[in-house]
């Protein structure tokens, strides 16, 4: 017994419980598992995992073995997260009184931590469908605008699932049917198909708006839920199948860059940490694209990080949002009166993002940064430097959005006269986990040391050299006198409610505006074509009626001398059929 | 096997036997029972006894074996054979089986469709009609086929009348199958003779041996083929000579309905089976021809148009009886086929079909014993008047259309498998379009069956009246029987790949 | 002058008489920090980063950077900083009003008020 | 005055030879020509004749029609009951030679004899039943048109 649960993917635990959870009616019992299944399963994979990659419980499906278990360093890492992020959720959302968020929001980790373990494309493929269709559940779960939101967000997902599948397939058909899940690189077979697939899921330019879209107008926990796995999960099969792939280093760059123009004008500050997802994603992918290894220990280091400061950013807003029933930076202000514990979290989690020594990020993100310098002086071309720059802009952007904006609009800035409680005790201690962990996984004397070991590569780096913290240091506090002096002049533009328009605008607004011309383009020409085709489709089921009804030609009961000529009939036929055969 | 020690040793040598004289004696025996009730429980009895014999024979011969019984001990060619192999011995189970659950399902519909005087001798015809029919299947003697083919048909065309005093239409019926199916044995005896004439003997090993050794034979046994051919197309349904099926499905009493629709067409489908694959062969070009050709292309028209015509009906039985027409279609393309695989998937239609069809009929029955309803629009609301028959009809529906874990998938998946493999693209595109009008048609049923509501008399909802359980009961039988063989299919493979080996031996080789 | 200062007064007044009411409706753990919301906090914030940026500048020129980017100098990162940031800030005008439309333009409402 | 005088008296001379001709086929017919069927229909022919001569109701009186039809099933319990008692004694179903278990070949002698009987009284019945059959329908001409 105890031996089948070491070949069994530790997603499946919460599966299970997610199935179960859809079953009772007990609440407590719900938020216990919500709780405990992280818990377990991060021990399982503690007992599983030693220090040598494991393959395991593989399963033959026809011709096809699906390896459903398959932990090494570097999806190891993913698990861990995973689970850590499970349990802070699963504190998070303990006031919550709702069995679909609790089923759909373990069936979605399950999803996603299956999907971190497997060894294969095609059960890769399987879960990543499932992930999109649990968490479609916490989209909805948001209310009413959330509903087409929703349907946006599964229908990119699905699109983005086929892709991958028909991406595994040809990379799997020309590999003799080998299907196994390792480097892929842009040039195989199928390459680039699952490169868009997993685009999509990370939030590629131009393939991030479901992103933006569909995360604001989640509930708060379902929010806070999805911020962690989806994009985490897409990063990981980046990781596995394209380290090292030089275009995803300029599209890291770019992803980096554009949200953050994005997050300066957003008013829904849930929406302004989508864009800052899709920033902190943007120096992930950028890390995998440059591949060294001490890249691919700061991309895994910062998925941690940002995991946790991200998790705790939205909660912090969720917190708000609970209080105050908004999000909008034009509504709030002045919230530390009331919520102070939030605001102290929220700050940490802003520091933590921003990159203050000290905090996570300072010791994962500049591992990305630090490789993207390294390679630049390597190669010395003028792109490399480029892409070093627009890191660096985009470290100073985050600086506004998140760093400042996020907690300064909410919790400091010209005062709303909100007054509302503090936020409830168990969101209270799932932000104080987060900040906790964000100050321990920068912690100098042991916490970073404790991270560092869990990345997958053996590579030596201090963050803390004097140099670093000096110029960190100096960024940030440029900025924010950039911030202070341009609030004093009165140069910072103020919140302003509106919807931003971004490339979602294509399918929102322009592919349903084409949609639209072309129904009605179409219903005029079916006005003409209508009385043609009318008479045509009554023409042909008027035929059909008149051979096949009870009444037809073909249902009369045939006379029997008929039937008999008929037989006669056959048996030319046959006859005919034979003579044929046998000349 | 450990269950055949639970039979006396006496049935294991006389088995094949014990399972036609059975019946016959007590169908003669019934003809003169005083009483309704005795001759219902005579039947009940000895149809349970045929069906333990019938499993007795499968289990016998399930590791290839092949019982010889020399009737009357004159050995075969000189003496009549009866033969039981893999091809027959599920068939035998088949009928004797239906043939128990149509006789309990039987007890309270008879009383409401048969007049009084007619009682016994129903259940005495019908038990003439289940020898023949096992006779028919057991025999190994060609012309000892047509005897029995003959007891079943006369047998069967007086049930069919016997529906007369539900629905008068049951005499015309009964009329034209009379014809057809006189015609159908006259063609099949025509070719026996030829036959005969050709081979000078009738036992059916014999004619195999002496055809092979001949390499097909001279234009006669090319002719008595194409006679054997349209008569047993026309007792088995096959397409166009298909027009007696619906009226003798859509007037007979609910039993024979059922009785036919599972058993009938399936034992002549096994004859056509042991004609074209092991009397003669298809190595001979003019069988091989008639196969491929011939079979496969009208079950593949019979496939669409019999879906096709099921669509249109107004009488729900009728539209059942098209669809078994369309059915049979997905049989003879399996046959048509000529590989293994396809022969498998033929014969596990054959059997799941029987198993299909018969629950579908005998929930059809009960809708009429408790409403009297026949038309496709009386089906309004059922689901909430009859809600365990309408439950029934619905599974059996949706194994008919081919659901997944349903009996229907999997032999129609194994056809569709073997068409691939044979590389036939368009007969899987006529299956799934085929599937499509099944869809259409039982769909149509489904639809004001749950989301009409019942009609009103009298300003009342009619009453909740379930079917009672003597009805229920096999009927629900057989539903869950489909859903199990949908789930797990072994033991049905199993036996179907057996009858494939039967039909083409390793060494006489596949057809190209 | 006086005008001046009586203004002044007259701020502070209004900041000691607001604090107090929000004395009364915040949270326990606010109280002390309630100078936060201050306007001559606010304003006076300004000096905290620059205090922060010239000690930086300074410990810049004892910790040299090991790695230099081509266009490194003694405080290249602030001005990266303050140049990235006021670069940002200043984009959001005129990308507003480029981009910005009515909350209902996608027909959906607003969500969450 | 009956019309028919003539032939009553001659048939009621008939029928009994024509019976005891039946059973004289049906006896010997393991050694010449003849056997149960024919045997059946000559008996039949037998009352058949005498329906024809004395009227149905005349006929239905002497053979009554649930005689003939528990006689249908008496012909072929009796065929059936051979082979059962064949199989009882051990042999194959209709072995007969098992019936003797001195000497098979009398034991072939009873068994066909029974058979034979068998399908005699089957056939004459089934001949007799479905005569009766047609003849109780309602004539469409009354007994003086013709």
């Amino acid at each position: 017994m105890a031996d089948l649960l070491l070949h069994l993917n530790p997603g499946f635990y919460f599966i299970f419980a997610g199935i179960l959870c859809a079953l009772l009616p007990v609440n407590i019992v719900r938020k216990s598992l919500l709780v405990l299944t992280p818990v377990f399963a991060a021990f399982m994979i503690f007992q599983i995992y030693g220090a040598q990659e494991v393959i395991s419980g593989v399963i033959s499906v026809g011709p096809q073995e699906l390896i459903t278990l398959r932990i090494d360093r570097l999806s190891m890492v993913w698990g861990y997260i995973f689970c850590l992020a499970g349990v802070l959720n699963g504190i998070y959302g303990f006031h919550e009184r709702c069995r679909i968020t609790d089923s759909s929001a373990l069936i979605y980790m399950g999803a996603a931590v299956c999907g971190v373990f497997v060894g294969d494309l095609l059960s890769l493929f399987i879960f990543w469908e499932l992930a999109a269709i649990s968490s479609v559940m916490l989209v909805w779960m948001g209310g009413e605008g959330a509903y087409k939101a929703g349907i946006r967000y599964l229908a990119i997902h699905v699109l983005s699932g086929v892709l991958l599948l028909a991406g595994a397939v040809i990379y799997g058909q020309s590999n003799g049917g080998d299907y196994t899940f390792g480097n892929i690189g842009i040039d195989a077979p199928g390459g680039k198909l699952m490169l868009i697939a997993m685009g999509i899921k990370c939030g590629f330019p131009l393939l991030h708006n479901w992103i933006q879209d569909a995360y604001p107008k989640a509930s708060i926990t379902g929010t806070v839920i999805l911020s962690a796995f989806t994009t985490k999960l897409a990063l990981y099969a980046l990781a596995r199948g394209y380290a090292g792939t030089d275009i995803l280093i300029y599209i890291g760059a770019l992803m980096t860059v554009f949200p953050v123009f994005f997050a300066v004008i957003e008013n829904d500050l849930r929406r302004v940490l989508s864009y800052s997802l899709n920033n902190q994603l943007g120096f992930m992918v950028c890390g995998i694209g440059i591949g060294t290894p001490l890249a691919m220990n700061g991309v895994a280091g910062h998925v941690v990080a940002d995991v946790v400061f991200k998790g705790l950013l939205f909660m912090s807003m969720g917190a708000v949002m609970l209080r105050t029933g908004t999000a909008k930076a034009s509504e709030l202000g002045g919230l530390f009166r009331s919520m102070p514990y939030t605001t102290v979290f929220c700050l940490i989690g802003a520091g933590s993002i921003a990159a203050f020594p000290l905090l996570s990020a300072f010791v994962t993100k500049s591992m990305i940064i630090s490789a993207a310098l390294y390679s630049a002086e390597n190669s010395h071309a003028i792109k490399d430097w480029i892409v070093l720059a627009m890191l660096l802009f985009a470290s100073a952007g985050v600086m506004e959005h998140s760093g400042i904006k996020v907690p300064y609009f909410t919790f400091f800035a010209h005062d709303s006269g909100r007054r509302v409680e503090e936020a409830p005790w168990n969101m209270l201690v799932a932000m104080g986990l987060a900040s906790l962990l964000c100050i321990f996984f920068a912690f100098p004397w042991g916490g970073y040391q404790f991270l560092y070991s869990l990345l997958p590569y053996d590579v030596k780096y201090h963050p803390y050299t004097g140099d670093h913290v000096v110029f960190q240091l100096q960024l940030l506090f440029a900025a924010m006198l950039a911030f202070a002096f341009l609030k004093r002049i009165g140069a910072y533009p103020h919140e302003r409610r509106a919807e931003i328009l971004d490339f979602d605008w294509t399918y929102r607004k322009l592919g349903l505006g084409i949609v639209h011309w072309m129904s009605e383009m179409w219903t005029r020409l079916s006005v003409n074509i209508s009385r043609v085709s009318m008479r045509l489709i009554k023409g042909t089921g008027q035929k059909f009626y008149h051979i096949f009804s009870p009444a037809g030609t073909m249902s009369q009961s045939t006379p029997s001398g008929f039937a008999a000529v008929l037989t006669a009939g056959m048996l030319v036929v046959t006859l005919i059929f034979i003579y044929i055969g046998a000349s | 096997m450990s269950l055949i020690s639970f039979f006396p040793d006496w049935m294991l040598t006389h088995g094949a036997a014990f399972l036609v004289v059975v019946p016959l004696i007590a169908g003669a025996i019934a003809a003169i029972l005083p009483k309704r009730q005795i001759a219902a429980a005579l039947t009940v009895a000895v149809s349970f006894i045929c069906m333990l014999t019938s499993l007795l024979l499968v289990l016998q011969i399930i590791d290839g074996q092949t019982i010889n019984y020399a009737l009357g001990g004159w050995d075969a060619p000189h003496g009549i054979a009866y033969v039981v192999d893999g091809l027959n011995a599920p068939i035998l189970f088949l009928i004797s089986a239906i043939g128990f659950l149509v006789s309990v399902y039987g007890m309270p519909t008879i009383i409401a469709e048969v007049e009084p005087k007619k009682r016994a001798p129903f259940y005495a015809a019908f038990l003439i009609c289940l020898a023949g029919l096992l006779g028919m299947v057991v025999t190994g003697d060609a012309f000892n086929v047509f005897v029995f083919l003959e007891v079943s048909s006369i047998s069967t065309y007086s049930l069919v009348a016997m529906g007369a005093s539900r629905d008068r239409r049951a005499l015309t019926a009964a009329y034209n199958y009379l014809i057809m199916g006189s015609i159908g044995a006259t063609f099949f005896v025509i070719g026996l003779g030829f036959l005969y004439m050709e081979t000078g003997t009738l036992n059916m090993a014999d004619m195999a041996v002496i055809l092979r050794e001949m390499e097909g034979g001279s234009r006669v046994s090319e002719i008595a083929f194409g006679f054997i051919i349209v008569g047993l197309g026309l007792k088995l349904a096959m397409f166009p000579l298909h027009t007696w099926l619906p009226g003798a499905y859509a007037h007979s009493p609910s039993m024979v309905t059922v009785f036919l629709a599972s058993t009938a067409t399936k034992a002549a489908l096994y004859l056509l089976l042991r004609f074209v694959f092991t009397i003669f062969d298809v190595s001979f070009n003019y069988v091989f021809d008639v196969e491929i050709y011939l079979l496969a292309g009208l079950g593949m028209v019979g496939m669409i148009l019999g879906s096709l015509q099921a669509i249109f009906q107004t009488d729900i039985r009728r539209v059942l009886a098209y669809s078994s027409v369309a059915q049979v279609g997905y049989m003879l393309l399996g046959v048509g086929l000529g590989t293994a695989a396809g022969l498998t998937a033929g014969y596990l239609h054959l059997m799941n079909h029987a198993v299909i069809k018969g629950a579908l009929f005998m929930a059809l029955g009960a809708f009429w014993y408790r409403y009297g309803i026949t038309r496709v629009t009386d089906f309004n609301g059922l689901s909430k008047s009859m809600p365990w028959t309408m439950g029934a009809f619905t599974l059996g529906g949706l194994s008919l259309i081919g659901v997944p874990f349903t009996a229907g998938f999997t032999s129609k998946f194994r056809l569709v498998e073997a068409a691939f493999l044979k590389g036939w693209w368009w007969a899987v595109a006529i299956i799934v379009v085929s599937s499509v009008l099944a869809i259409i048609y039982i769909g149509r049923l489904l639809l004001a069956a749950y989301f009409q509501s019942p009609p009103e008399v009298n300003g009342h909802v009619v009453a909740k009246n379930e079917a009672p359980l003597l009805m229920l009961i096999p009927m629900w039988f057989l539903v869950l029987l489909s859903i199990a063989i949908g789930i797990n299919a072994d033991i049905m493979v199993d036996l179907a790949e057996g009858a494939a080996s039967v039909l083409l031996p390793i060494s006489a080789g596949a057809t190209p | 002058m006086a005008k001046q200062k009586s203004k002044m007064a007259k701020a502070k007044l209004s900041d000691e008489a607001r604090e107090a009411k929000e004395r009364v409706e915040a949270h326990p753990m606010a109280v002390p920090f309630l100078w936060l919301g201050r306007k001559s906090v606010q304003d006076n914030f300004i000096f905290l980063p620059l205090i922060g940026l010239i000690i930086t500048i300074v410990l810049g020129l004892v910790f040299p950077p090991e790695h230099e980017a081509p266009w490194d100098f003694f405080a290249s990162w602030a001005v990266i900083g303050f140049c990235a940031y006021s670069a940002v800030v200043f984009s959001a005008e005129p990308l507003f009003k480029l981009l910005a439309r009515d909350e209902n333009y996608y027909g959906e409402g607003s969500d969450n008020g | 005055m009956n019309p028919h005088l003539l032939l009553r008296v001659v048939s009621k001379f008939l029928i009994p030879l024509i019976a005891l001709y039946a059973f004289y086929v049906q006896f010997h017919g393991d050694f010449g020509p003849g056997g149960g069927f024919q045997a059946g229909v000559i008996l039949a022919a037998s009352i058949i004749l005498y329906a024809l001569i004395f009227g149905l109701k005349e006929a239905k009186r002497a053979v009554p029609p649930s005689f003939v039809r528990i006689l249908m099933t008496i012909g072929v319990l009796v065929y059936g009951g051979t082979g059962v008692v064949t199989w009882l004694l051990g042999g194959e179903f209709l072995n007969y030679g098992v019936l003797n278990h001195h000497d098979p070949a009398h034991g072939q002698h009873w068994g066909i004899l029974a058979i034979e009987l068998g399908v005699l009284i089957t056939v004459a019945s089934v001949m007799v039943a479905i005569f009766y059959a047609f003849g109780s329908r309602q004539p469409d001409l009354s007994d003086e048109d013709w």
